[in-house]
């Protein structure tokens, strides 16, 4: 079979029908759950996800552990320097051109991502625009943890990928922002009435590109592709880069833990959002993942990540920026709806979800 | 060789910090002093997205000793309009007696 | 705008922070302010056993801002009774001029 | 031979009568120590030692060097981790049942040092209870470090011993830190004379639980027995374990150095009583464990493990938990004893001295 | 139980941190309690070689209680004499109440 | 060809007089350069460089990344750990008197350096002597970071050197800084006027010995002789440490961006020195280290570990000591001369340069 009777039944039922093609593909379903839970069940059981439970089991015991801030920014830039210097490497005997079209469904992604909360969070009773707007601008963007997550699953399942494939972050994670930003300033300055001050949207832009996150990433790829640095990567970057993951796995579940709380003092409606939308997400561009693979062969590998990249939210870079971009946003809610719910679903859920169903793909 | 001085304290959410900063050096300060601060208050709002499992101190304290209390008040004047709104900010302000001759 | 206040500081063993901040807030303030601190003092106890060769600031200070002197007042009150015989720990207070209609 | 005549000449003498026994015990303590003597030396050449002496060396010359706080919790949260999952991982394969004698006798070693303390270093003139009961807790209480310290010595010396039998730490920490506690406020609700207000023994034990110290050990058996941590293990914790066990101990030794002065200003009853101690708490449970090795086979390694961590006193979580638990006793005292004396003793003799016995008695 | 004391507030350069407290001490105040801080003024010297990238509370704030005035003013006598002119440094005074009866 | 030739035309043309051997050396150059400038080209290649050029363009382009001040301490401390742990296994199997001279080379060339600062750096116009002096101790002192930088390279280029030749890095540091604030001293008193009090030197030396970098050098080359570290090293010092220096390579590369606003506040004078006198240090060093190579056997790699230490300066230990010794010397001048430009020249010219000549060297 091809992917094509997969691709809609996964991501785009709206394309359905003719009934006949209905039937064939409620018969295709079974055999294709029955492969699917499996697989599924399977990637439950990764360390990854392991010591994020842990995490949040340490932390929801109120043990008095916790990891210091300097060792988390270090970590953090380390993962995302490794998938930068591996991504440039790889770069550097690969067709630059391949990475146009997933990079434009990266970029579409995240701005439609932000329209989503806006319609949809946006109308729920005590929800106001800006925090909408607010939150799906941190799901739009992307979390690093998550990214460095996925990728080591993707390995161990033998599942190829572009190497480049990681460099889509920036392509979502900017958008979303600036998206979210700019469409809440002018909400803003409509309500208020007066003529609204143009919003600079190049400031946005260069903030995020200035993030740690992104410039840790960004200096990993340009050392990957100018510089020969396999000595440092071999010895170094590629050994330690699952260890390092699993300590920033358990800091991401005790803060995920913590910031339960304050989530409990915004309207639920945050949580229910922050619960489906990282696999809604997750299934657009999984989707957009698989049109592009028909079309150019871009892999079902770099499909998943680029799922898992929408499916994720920002821990790093996203928050100061909405914080500083739509101060009138609560805080609060959206990076605890992102780090409490969110993130865990995306790690927990999603990079199963979607390592599960590509693998039934090329299996079959 | 004494003189009076005012001492402005700001306790801020860390994000703001360069901001007020920016601010408070434009406003024709000769200097400032800031901490690392934790703490809780009325809004208590945690707004870097970094673990706070980790990263305790959220807040920033910013000490200004102003040779006027003209100064001091514009400053926290600026900062009342730009962001006691939406940002959880405190600023308060006593007499101080600076020992060295030095420009305030 | 502006409203006199008290402005309490405690410097303590960083042991003491959590239940110090229960403390004041059990007591009704409406915030504090932390900061990590070392020094010494007439008995300085060093009562975390972690190495003192990295861990220099041992002592967390406290600062709470209250509309009364009451307020201050009971608060001291408890911290004396409670941990004056045993820990490390100073309190001392002076007036302050809150500049944000903020309610201490 | 069996260890049924080794057992005794070394950890309970007093069980000895008659005079033929002591005769052939003398000639074979004399061949005994010929074996033992080059043993414990070769022990004293370790690297861990090497680095403990360092760190002690350079803070007395007062040097500018300081490791800092966050890499210090970092390093005590991996070797934990590490620990435990290395045990995690064992005991999964291996018969839970076998760990009850040897933990009980750790409950039992833990609560006995207490008493120990009470009613030697208690009685000594100017001590008064309460910090001799603190000291005590503090001394039955167990240091990651020096558990830390004698595995990959064990390992080094090929000697077997159970993977799980780190995982003894909490039966013999939370005990001795608990028994301290009670018996202080009971004694001391005593003098006052006013009606004891009993004491609440489970919060002491969920601040024990909950001291990052034991919360990072129970993870790591937790992570261990659960998820499938072997590709994290193998390519971070394993490998990076003696490296940072070795700047563990420079700061150990560095902090040893330090406390010095502040030991200095407290009765000299503590530092004798810190340099006996450890020695005469491994035999005693050495001792017990040769007993269990007796009766169930557990191993010698094992009993070497569990003498260690007799031997050892508490640098992490048994200070704030006894200065919060006794505020009347005097940390400088306590804190003193078991970091600049305590710990040093329990690394450079104890360690080599169980090592070598037990090469001796395997080698017979 | 409460006593009038000057607590008196020295903003320096991190590196002269030692020697202030050996000279407070030898001045014969009963204690001090130190912050890293971080800030500029009129000189704002970075002595430290540490990279400023990372290490960026290169200031540290020294506060002394003392019981009299006179101590204060001796020590920041003797700290005008030995520093101001080549380091980046400032002091400054004001009263405070001492709730705790303790020693200044 | 012998070095015999060689040596002149690099490290001291003065020596050449006559014509004819000039002509030659005109022809030999040539060839010299032809061969040199390929090998100097591959080594700007190295990762280090690369490192640090994206360590000063991230800086430069203003982003948020920080590298936590506690990471870089550690990896300092880690770095030279290393470092002294090599050269001690090394020294233990090779002849200390072997140092000698090397190491009276670096004392020379370190006091030398100083005084080149007084009457070059010093004459200018708008420098102040105690400026100079203490911009020469800088200069004169040395780099842990350079250092660290170096003696991969020369690995890389499989060009050999005496494992205790990093030892010689507190020969040149400290008398550098000894010289620079005992000459200030003196300058100043005689200035004021009234009779000079004695500048005690032992200070001095004791706090240069004291400071971080020196203690953890020194620390690792004890350990090294005294203890049998092997498996500490192979499991970890080794394997990490490319990757650490790369990641050090970042933080002074960050730093010297920074560095650039504050030095152009001072006179460019500070600029030019920082530029030129690295690349003349070497040549001075790397002079007498042939020398000593023709006379003793000093290996050429050897020599170019001398010529680097010469060529660096001091990045951490030095700062602190002279910012006591010369209080009225301003420390934006001399650190940002050392640090936004110096230890950038050192690294990205020097080495490759010298290492450059050392291949030519020992091809021809
Ligand atoms: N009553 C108070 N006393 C001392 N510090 C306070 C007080 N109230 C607020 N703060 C500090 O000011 C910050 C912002 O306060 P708020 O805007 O009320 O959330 C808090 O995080 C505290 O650090
Ligand atoms: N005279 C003082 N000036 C400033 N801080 C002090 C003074 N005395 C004590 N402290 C601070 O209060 C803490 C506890 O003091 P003490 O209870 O006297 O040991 C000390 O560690 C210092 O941080
Ligand atoms: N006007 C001011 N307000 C608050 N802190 C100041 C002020 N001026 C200087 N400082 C602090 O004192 C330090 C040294 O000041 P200066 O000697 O003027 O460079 C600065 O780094 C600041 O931390
Ligand atoms: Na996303
Ligand atoms: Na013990
Ligand atoms: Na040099």
């Amino acid at each position: 079979m091809t992917y094509g009777c997969d691709c809609p039944d996964i991501a785009c039922p709206s394309l359905l029908t003719s009934s006949d093609q209905f039937k064939e593909l409620q018969l295709h379903n079974v055999t294709f759950l029955s492969d699917f839970l499996p697989l599924f069940l399977k990637q439950l059981q990764s360390p990854t996800l392991g010591f994020l439970i842990g995490g949040i089991v340490v932390a929801a015991l109120g043990s008095q552990l916790a990891i210091p801030d300097s060792i988390y920014k270090f970590i953090s830039f380390f993962l995302l320097m490794k998938i930068g210097l591996t991504g440039g490497i790889a770069i550097r005997n690969s067709n630059p051109a391949e990475i146009f079209l997933p990079a434009l469904a990266a970029v579409l992604v995240g701005i439609v991502i932000v329209f989503i909360a806006r319609y949809t969070l946006g109308k729920m009773p005590g929800i106001s625009v800006p925090d909408a707007l607010a939150t799906g601008g941190l799901f739009g963007a992307v979390s690093g943890s998550t990214l460095a997550a996925v990728l080591p699953q993707l390995d161990s399942a033998k599942i190829p990928y572009e190497a480049w494939s990681a460099a889509l972050y920036p392509f979502m994670d900017i958008p979303a922002l600036v998206t979210a930003i700019v469409v809440a300033s002018v909400y803003l300055s409509k309500k208020s009435g007066h003529t609204s001050e143009k919003v600079e949207i190049w400031p946005i832009i260069k903030e995020s590109i200035q993030s740690s996150a992104v410039t840790s990433l960004l200096l990993g790829v340009a050392l990957g592709i100018l510089t020969k640095p396999e000595p440092v990567y071999e010895s170094f970057f590629d050994p330690l880069f699952r260890g390092f993951l699993s300590i920033l796995m358990i800091i991401m579940g005790m803060e995920a833990a913590q910031r339960m709380n304050e989530l409990r003092k915004v309207a639920q409606w945050f949580a229910i959002y922050a619960f489906i939308s990282p696999i809604l997400h997750g299934f657009l561009a999984f989707g957009l993942g698989l049109i592009i693979h028909k079309i150019t062969g871009f892999s079902i590998g770099g499909a998943v990540v680029l799922a898992v990249i929408a499916a994720s939210s920002s821990d790093i870079s996203g928050p100061p920026t909405l914080r500083a971009g739509i101060p009138s946003a609560n805080p609060s809610a959206y990076i605890g709806a992102s780090t409490a719910i969110g993130t865990p679903v995306a790690i927990a859920i999603c990079i199963p979800l979607f390592i599960g169903i590509a693998e039934v793909m090329l299996a079959q | 060789m004494s003189q009076q001085v005012w001492k402005l304290v700001i306790v801020a959410e860390e994000i703001l910090s360069k901001k007020l900063i920016k601010l408070i050096k434009a406003a024709g300060a000769t200097g400032y002093t800031v901490n690392a601060a934790g703490g809780e208050g009325s809004r208590n709002v945690r707004s870097t997205g970094e673990p706070s499992v980790s990263h305790t101190l959220a807040n920033v304290k910013i000490e200004v000793l102003t040779g006027t209390r003209e100064l001091a008040d514009t400053i926290t004047r600026e900062i009342e309009a730009k962001y006691y709104a939406d940002f959880s900010i405190i600023t308060y302000i006593y007499p101080v007696e600076a020992l060295r001759d030095h420009k305030f």
